[in-house]
């Protein structure tokens, strides 16, 4: 067994410097990982590239490296609920490309998985599709998009083990396992981490190889966006 | 004229027994609550999940359990979780049936413009390409005219594309439509509207063909 | 929710006719759909051709197709330990595709999920390349390579509900979740089938969207191809 | 001259700590019995099992628990189960650091062939062109020469071939070499084999500098 777990955040993060492109899970606020984006802001790093589904809140998630004007762009499909992101963005500070949602979540999977370019049909006849390769397949027109390339990841999952195996919960799963092993260095926290035959191998949703450093994190925050509820009658 | 809730209640009409549908934010969240009885039907969210249920008991909220708009819901019995990846895999490859999502603009040649006005709004497609472009069956719901009273049914789109001849049928306050190669053709007209009041509101052609029935739940 | 259970085999294979493509899970002979082949040999279909990543033994899986000669071309990456099926191939009497088996388990996934074709290093170079298109990307070269296309999709799993969702166990997972939704018409057989509500949707491998048509095998052979063991000391 | 096992062992000391090796059949397979002490590597199986452990025991044989070669296999704590397409992804995607697998020839300009001789023998690739296509360090474990004494280490190939210019090191009974831009690289030659005993058994150019070690392992 390999053992990928390193005993904190900051020694996760050892390697992190100014301009690099990184990958980071979740969607909305569901499934991000708080301790990666925590020491990212005390680290300070800047001009970095983002590609992540959505840019958080004001005061949570990407929304704390966006206050400190750490991002220099923003890669994602949905960045809405954030002032100051859209500030940044009118203002022209912040670079930002927008592109659909699946498409950013294949171009994770190709970077996982070797793949250099695939072709889909979203976005085809839009401005996404600008500059971009066309093409027909048997009467639909498609869109060639290509594999994302970025120094690190930053996934959270609920279980991991220190073989670097991981389980995630309900739909905070959502990009996370796609952005594992599509960087140079996947990091993954996680809100328990276990001995190696603890999770049951039929279980797994991402296999320790797609994964360099895990680590158990903390003061897991886990903040609703969208609180909905029904009564009881 | 029809509320929120008739347009979702109208549009609870084309669910068919075995269908996966994807409901978009807003107006098209809301047909969830009038599924017709002795159907089933399955909701999929692309957020990474299939057998939506509806919204949880105060207190039993998870963080870990919500849909495409943010909102904390509940699932099913016969319920799955999955990643995005596999999540736009059923979309892309018309496994879900229907997708009902809203839009700024549509034009009579089928396009939809719903995610971005340029130097004003810029919040992004989510998954609205990827559902436009790959889904057979797309009803948008929509107000039939926007805040400052202008039609948002148009001979073409003004704002940038979300997709290009995509939009089959259009349920509005006012009526409801199908995009055909002649323009919009109006189909039903809501309780209380003339068609002489969808005419004004629709920039583009408006196609009426006999005698226009009034939408029935 | 939407119920997906069929009595019985004979009604899983309703439709089924001559000249069809199937896609068959299963690597060796291990998560291979044996109650819905055995059906295939009962029916006597003809004239199939059949996307499978090996072609059974002479006397069990696919091989019992190939006996009585209703398989009129193979699509596999790796026909080795079937003598019947090596003796109509080299006659001629049999087509065969070979190709990579990754190229193979992709074709099925872009046909899964709506992609029309993909670049993958695969077979560059070599006679799997021949008449293909092929392109340089960064340096390295890449065949296109397109989504399968097929009428039935015949998979095996371990347990599964009404709903359609799949749990399969161990290696014996392999090609069958790739296939599923990859044709017209997928048809899981499952060892134990559970009522909706009963597997955990944290767990499940593939989502009942991808079934269209589910029901419990019976008579489970499993048959093991090289069993090999260690002794205890 | 090594025998099967000496080839496998010397192959054993190409592991490096952390590193994920794929085995193909054959040779190949061995080398896991030989992992040297103080390293952890795990095995990954193209099947779809990573963590790979030993044979199991008489009557703990699992049908659904099988490596590539179809032999029933056990896992380790640590092991995880995955489908195809996943674990194609681990091979093109390089995450996999290590492949060995067999061959029928190799070129000295590291073409591989190892899945077909037309007319007689056509078992397929397998997995063999992904990993060959993908993996960085791809060592070939053979025989030097096949069971009619001819070579298998070419200045062509002339079967049909597996991969082009891929193959970086060949482990044979006689052996180890590069592959250079200008030919075979003798690096150590098997206990009681001489020089001469190589260049011979080597079809294809053969560089030989300064004094050759003996393989030790």
């Amino acid at each position: 067994m390999i053992n990928k777990e390193v005993s904190n955040v900051q020694k996760a993060l050892f390697g992190i410097t100014d301009h690099m492109t990184l990958m980071l899970g979740g969607f909305g606020l569901s499934g991000i990982p708080e301790n990666a984006i925590s020491e990212l802001v005390r680290l300070g790093v800047k001009n970095l590239t983002c590609i992540s589904n959505n840019a958080g809140v004001d005061d949570f998630g990407l929304g704390l490296l966006l206050q400190k004007k750490q991002i220099k762009k923003m890669i994602s499909s949905y960045v809405g609920e954030n002032d100051e992101f859209e500030r940044q963005m009118l203002s022209g500070e912040l670079e930002v490309e927008l592109i659909p949602q699946g498409t950013l979540a294949e171009r994770c999977k190709a970077a996982q998985g070797g793949f250099p370019a695939f072709y889909t049909p979203a976005g085809y006849g839009t401005e996404v599709a600008e500059g971009k390769e066309t093409r027909e397949f048997e009467g639909k027109m498609y869109v060639l998009e290509h594999a994302f390339k970025s120094d690190f990841s930053f996934v959270k999952a609920w279980k991991g083990d220190v073989a670097g195996n991981l389980i995630f919960k309900g739909t905070s799963r959502n990009f996370n396992p796609c952005m594992c092993g599509a960087s140079k260095i996947t990091v993954a926290e996680v809100e328990e981490l276990v001995p190696a035959g603890t999770l049951d191998p039929n279980q797994i949703h991402i296999p320790g190889i797609f994964v360099q450093r895990i680590f158990q994190g903390t003061h897991y925050e886990k903040r609703i966006e969208q609180r909905t509820v029904r009564q009881k009658v | 004229m029809l509320d929120k809730i008739g347009i979702a209640k109208r549009l609870a009409k084309e669910l068919k027994d075995g269908y996966y549908v994807n409901l978009g934010i807003g107006i098209p969240t809301l047909v969830a609550n009038y599924v017709p009885e002795g159907i089933a039907v399955e909701f999929q969210s692309e957020n990474g999940v299939l057998g939506m249920g509806p919204f949880p008991f105060e207190g039993e909220e998870d963080a870990d359990v919500i849909n495409a708009g943010k909102q904390t819901i509940t699932t099913l019995a016969g319920a799955s979780f999955f990643d995005s990846a596999l999540s736009f895999s059923m979309i892309r490859g018309k496994h879900v049936h229907l997708t009902i999502l809203g839009a700024m603009e549509v034009a009579e040649n089928g396009d939809i413009a719903n995610w971005k006005i340029p130097g004003k709004m810029v919040k992004g497609m989510g998954g609205a390409m990827d559902l436009v472009a790959s889904a057979e069956n797309i009803i948008v719901a929509m107000m039939h005219t926007n805040k400052n009273g202008e039609s948002k049914l148009l001979k073409r789109c003004t704002l940038p594309l979300t997709g290009v001849g995509c939009i089959k049928k259009i349920v509005t306050n006012l009526a409801v439509l199908e995009v055909t190669s002649n323009g919009f053709k109006l189909l039903e007209k809501a309780p209380g509207v003339s068609v002489d009041d969808i005419k004004k509101a629709t920039e583009g052609t408006l196609l009426v063909e006999g005698d226009i029935p009034e939408i029935v739940f």
